[in-house]
């Protein structure tokens, strides 16, 4: 079974909890392309992969609009953080709301770094500024959209001390963190919904429709709830279980 | 069918805008030995590969006695600077049999005899670049005989060999001769020249002075030029 | 990157804007295709090319920005690389010393630098927290151009030798003879045998100007900054749009192209035989 | 990927597990490194250097997998894009057509395949929804091979030409003369080239052992079944464990430099002269 | 100081374990011309290339009358495949020069005038390597020449010449001795050898047969090899 999952996804390291087991319970092989929001939900399209596991709401529906897939499966969701410079120079910290948050770093024009990738994660970003009031495509040479997955843009935010938009998950898992921390969270405009979409067997009758199915039951079983909610780094829970069974 | 006669028809060889050699009328037929003479950079290289048909033809016409594919098997050539193949000398010397699709073993085997009629039996298994220069020479032309052709060209093939060596090829050439192969060569001595030659022909920058037999030429050469050549005089 | 046109009829053809916001001013036939994820995966191809082809008629500005800094930064990494490669090259050939043998080896083997690790270890020493980190360095076109360096020394110093050890087995003699100094015999081998040695450094060129993986990690592929063809292709791929990945990739192909025909026909390489 | 030990006393040294659950296992001093996340970025340099040591001298399971499969594609890729380059290079040697000097240059040209543009084609032709989808090639090894040879052909048959060129107008006139067929002339070049063929065939497996563009893409980076030491040091990258992901990365520079060694050592390239 | 005498005791060019020649006592000294003979492959190119220091000594001494740099600096050598750089003919002429130093407009003028000396003014801009064998010979004598060397080795110059051209090199060389040059040169033809020769060294299988005085040589061989080789009879 060939599953497209996004980076980040594969960087919070639940993948590497979740794979064995799931291989173990259901006997099969899972094999998982990491890719590209975009990347994955063209695999799925042309049929290339038996289902997928992405967070971009808009574009999954417009994927089962199109017939790619017959529903989608919500799975779990983690949370979106502002990483920061540990001096937080656009004094982030103090904000309540994040569009506030967002709003200072404009103001002070810190630098940030966008993922610039169409990502989900980038999506959410674009949407967060579009809240607050703020426009991306007029911003100057403080807002630098690399266009690269999650530890790619980590890298450069590293690197440049900037603020970056990223999913907790990959944060902690990120083992270059230099003098970046987290400097805004908990707003629950970050939540980040990730679901699962088996390609339709009857656009593509050769997927592995049988297998696709039973890890959609498997994802959704007692068992997936228990190790989701129970992954943790440094002591802190990356994913909420939400599964409607 | 024979290669001969090799009829030649203001055959001309350029390279860019300089005329090597040309315009060239001439026949090669019978038995014997043609021997081209000429001063330095009049054009015997040149004249040679152009009969030979490996030098490009950009005026004129060229004839053999079969058709064209034949006359190539049936022809070899002695370059003036030999080419050493990157192998063993009697690799280099067995790989025109190993063109004509004769097995390896086999063709090793005649090459070996060869080797040693040419005086490089002991070195048979060295390097052919690591040859003296009239080793050299000595090598390309057992690999010209092997293949024992109908027409033989041979440039300057003894300029770099010793007394008793050139009297040796000298042998060889002969019953080469005498086995039917008709061999067209070119050289510096006069003295090799007089022994050899049933013809010779004259070659003064670019153009044939005279094309006649041998003891017609040596004895009462028609043109300036010849008479001064052969006297060893300045030929301008 | 917002591939944003400034022009009249067509600027709404070719149009994708990376701040998917403007994606309004895409036209029916993008849309028509965005549409139709299903269709034969070759329609990728065939909108690829005519992507390209109205992305190059178009003049776009994007485009136009990212093929320059492209050729600049890959140009002034071929030509740094050449400065040290050809004369390596050169320096193998003409003396011999003790490790000679495993130097070429070695070299030989550095052909093989897989980039992304060129790019983490360039990235290492330009990182704030590295040893050059003071230069500010990092996410630059000369970031960029240091990782190319690297990757393509060892390319076109072993094509380079490898041309250059037949012309000194022809020049050894007379060089040696002559008494000619290791500088003068080097020069005159890499004057010498400047033709052969235009196949390495096209090859270097060729490598410098597709690859993606180092200058990702020490350029950072940041819009208007660092963002270059092949990266903003890797870029394309990840969201998806093969066929404006394919299209900057063909753009490239003929870029690469167009340097060779212009270098070939400038040298006029194949003409007069040897050299 | 988890590089994960099944021995004894250093296993838990090196070791080092993408499930990050197993992190415990990990020696004091992986784990400080890892909570002095604002150490100097040399150290991991240092940190890589010692994990290439330890996962080597550890056989770990998962790193002898992955380099296995990239030897084995690396080495067909590397076989069959010979079979093709190295005859394709003699017959532009040996041959004169009209559009001779314009193929060489785009041969040159095609060095500059950009990687993840080749990967995309090959890519949108094995796809599913492709012309060859039935075969369901797509992540498999035999994708990345294809990939692979697409991208090594130009580079092994533009060196190869530039060698043989030289060859050849040494061996033109004799090989004229003794009227060989085109393909005699052929093999001939190439048997007696076949030491200056060793550097367009190492060239080209440097490039196709260090690629990973184009493999990622066809590929897939699938654990198990498709990763490669390219791919995976290009995840580790992007996990941002740069000790890690150079570890990986000196093991492949190490095993490049290996696969020359060896080659050199069997050919003797540099005994005897020319040849 | 002068380079001579050249002084060579025991000395061994060997390559892998086939010795090429020696070992080899010699002392060249004083002024003439010393002509070096012997079969092919008895040693002639490596004994020179050994006397002129490019030939890696396996064995034995070899010493200058002074510095070996500035022996160096002081020698040239004609060899027997004339090195053709990929340049023009007056470029290959001038190249000496320029490594000594000398302005290239400076060189170049100098160039074509010995260029014009030896009969290649016409093709002084053409390219070395489309030269015909004979034109090759006359550049790599011009390039050896144009340092005006005090020592100055050639191997076999006139193999490839024509009757005329010979003499006229002939003629350039005399003028050099004249000059003090001092000629060491292996020839394989034998009028050549007595017009020219002051001292001659005869070479037998890698092994000094004969060194003497050219009169003695030619009227009086000591070894049977000499004999037979003088009157052009087998040498075994
Ligand atoms: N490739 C070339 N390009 C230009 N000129 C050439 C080329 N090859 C030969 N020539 C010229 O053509 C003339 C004739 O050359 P060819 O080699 O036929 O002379 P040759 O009679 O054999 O002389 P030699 O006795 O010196 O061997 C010479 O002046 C030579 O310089
Ligand atoms: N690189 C080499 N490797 C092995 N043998 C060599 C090498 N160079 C020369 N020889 C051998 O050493 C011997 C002497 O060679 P050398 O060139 O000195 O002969 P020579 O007297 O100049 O002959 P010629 O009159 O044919 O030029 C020859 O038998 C030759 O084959
Ligand atoms: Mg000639
Ligand atoms: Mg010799």
């Amino acid at each position: 079974l060939k599953l497209a999952v996004t980076t980040s996804f594969n960087n919070s390291g639940l993948a590497d909890v979740l794979v064995p087991e799931i291989e173990k319970d259901l006997g099969i092989d899972l094999q998982l392309l990491v890719v590209g929001t975009g990347q994955a939900l063209r695999l799925g399209a042309a049929g290339d992969v038996d289902a997928i596991l992405v967070h971009a709401r808009a574009a999954e529906e417009t994927f089962i609009a199109e017939g790619h897939a017959a529903y989608r499966r919500e799975i779990m969701y983690n949370d979106f953080i502002i990483v920061g410079p540990g001096a937080d120079p656009a004094g982030v910290r103090g904000a309540t709301r994040v569009e506030d948050a967002f709003r200072q770093i404009a103001a002070a024009g810190a630098d940030f770094v966008s993922r610039g990738d169409d990502s989900g994660t980038h999506k959410k970003e674009l949407s967060l500024w579009v809240r607050a009031g703020e426009r991306p495509d007029a911003f100057s040479s403080w807002y630098r959209a690399v266009g690269a997955g999650m530890g790619a843009a980590l890298n450069t935010a590293a690197a440049l001390d900037a603020y970056i938009l990223a999913d907790r998950a990959s944060w902690l898992n990120f083992g270059n963190q230099q003098g970046l921390s987290i400097v805004f969270e908990g707003d629950k405009a970050l939540f980040n919904q990730y679901s699962y979409l088996p390609v339709s067997a009857v656009k593509h009758p050769h997927v592995q429709k049988d297998l696709a199915h039973a890890l959609d039951a498997w994802l959704i079983s007692a068992k997936a709830e228990e190790l989701i909610d129970g992954y943790q780094i440094e002591g802190k829970t990356l994913f909420v279980f939400n599964a409607v069974r | 069918m024979a290669v001969l006669p090799i009829r030649a028809k203001g055959a001309t060889a350029r390279r860019r805008s300089k005329v090597l050699v040309g315009p060239v009328d001439l026949t090669i037929e019978g038995a014997g030995i043609t021997i081209v003479m000429g001063p330095n950079g009049a054009g015997k290289t040149s004249l040679l590969k152009l009969l030979h048909g490996i030098e490009r033809l950009r005026g004129g016409h060229l004839h053999y006695g079969c058709a064209l594919a034949e006359a190539r098997a049936k022809q070899a050539f002695v370059f003036q600077t030999p080419v050493m193949m990157r192998r063993s000398v009697v690799e280099n010397i067995a790989y025109p049999l190993r063109l004509a699709g004769i097995k390896r073993a086999d063709a090793r085997m005649r090459a070996y005899t060869w080797a040693t009629r040419i005086g490089l039996g002991e070195a048979a298994e060295r390097a052919a670049l690591g040859l003296s220069g009239g080793e050299r020479q000595k090598l390309a032309l057992a690999r010209a005989l092997i293949r024992a052709p109908e027409v033989l060209f041979l440039d300057e093939p003894c300029a770099a060999l010793d007394g008793r060596a050139t009297r040796e090829i000298e042998a060889l050439l002969g019953e080469a001769v005498a086995a039917g192969t008709r061999l067209i060569m070119s050289t510096h001595d006069m003295g090799q020249a007089r022994r050899l030659a049933d013809e010779v022909v004259f070659l003064h920058k670019g153009r044939i002075e005279e094309a006649t037999a041998a003891t017609t030429f040596f004895e009462r050469p028609a043109s300036e030029a010849a008479q001064a050549f052969v006297r060893g005089d300045i030929v301008e | 990157m917002c591939f944003a046109s400034k022009e009249m009829i067509y600027t709404s053809v070719l149009l994708y804007c990376a701040p998917r916001p403007c994606a309004f001013d895409q036209q029916a036939i993008f849309r028509s295709r965005r549409n139709k994820r299903d269709d034969d995966a070759m329609t990728d191809l065939w909108d690829g090319i005519l992507r390209a082809f109205w992305l190059v008629a178009s003049l776009d500005r994007d485009l136009v920005e990212i093929t320059l800094r492209s050729l600049q930064v890959t140009l002034s990494a071929l030509v740094l690389a050449c400065l040290i490669a050809l004369p390596l090259a050169a320096v193998l050939v003409v003396r011999r010393f003790r490790l000679r043998r495993a130097t070429i080896a070695v070299l030989n083997a550095l052909m093989g630098l897989p980039p992304v690790v060129v790019g983490l270890i360039v990235y290492v020493l330009l990182s704030r927290s590295g040893p050059f980190g003071v230069l500010g360095l990092l996410f630059t076109p000369t970031a960029m151009i240091i990782a190319q360096v690297v990757i393509i020394v060892p390319l076109i110093a072993s094509i380079a030798h490898q041309s250059l050890r037949e012309l000194w087995s022809d020049y050894h003699d007379l060089l040696i003879s002559l008494n000619a100094t290791p500088f003068q015999r080097i020069t005159t081998l890499l004057w010498d045998g400047r033709r052969a040695l235009l196949t390495a450094a096209l090859a270097g060129f060729g490598r410098a100007i597709g690859e993606v993986g180092a200058i990702m990690v020490v350029g950072g592929n940041i819009d208007h900054a660092t963002r270059v063809l092949t990266t903003a292709i890797a870029l394309e791929t990840g969201r998806g749009d093969f066929s404006l990945a394919l299209g900057l990739g063909f753009v490239l192909i003929a870029l690469a192209v167009a340097v060779n025909l212009c270098i070939h026909w400038l040298g006029q390489t194949e003409r007069g035989g040897r050299w």
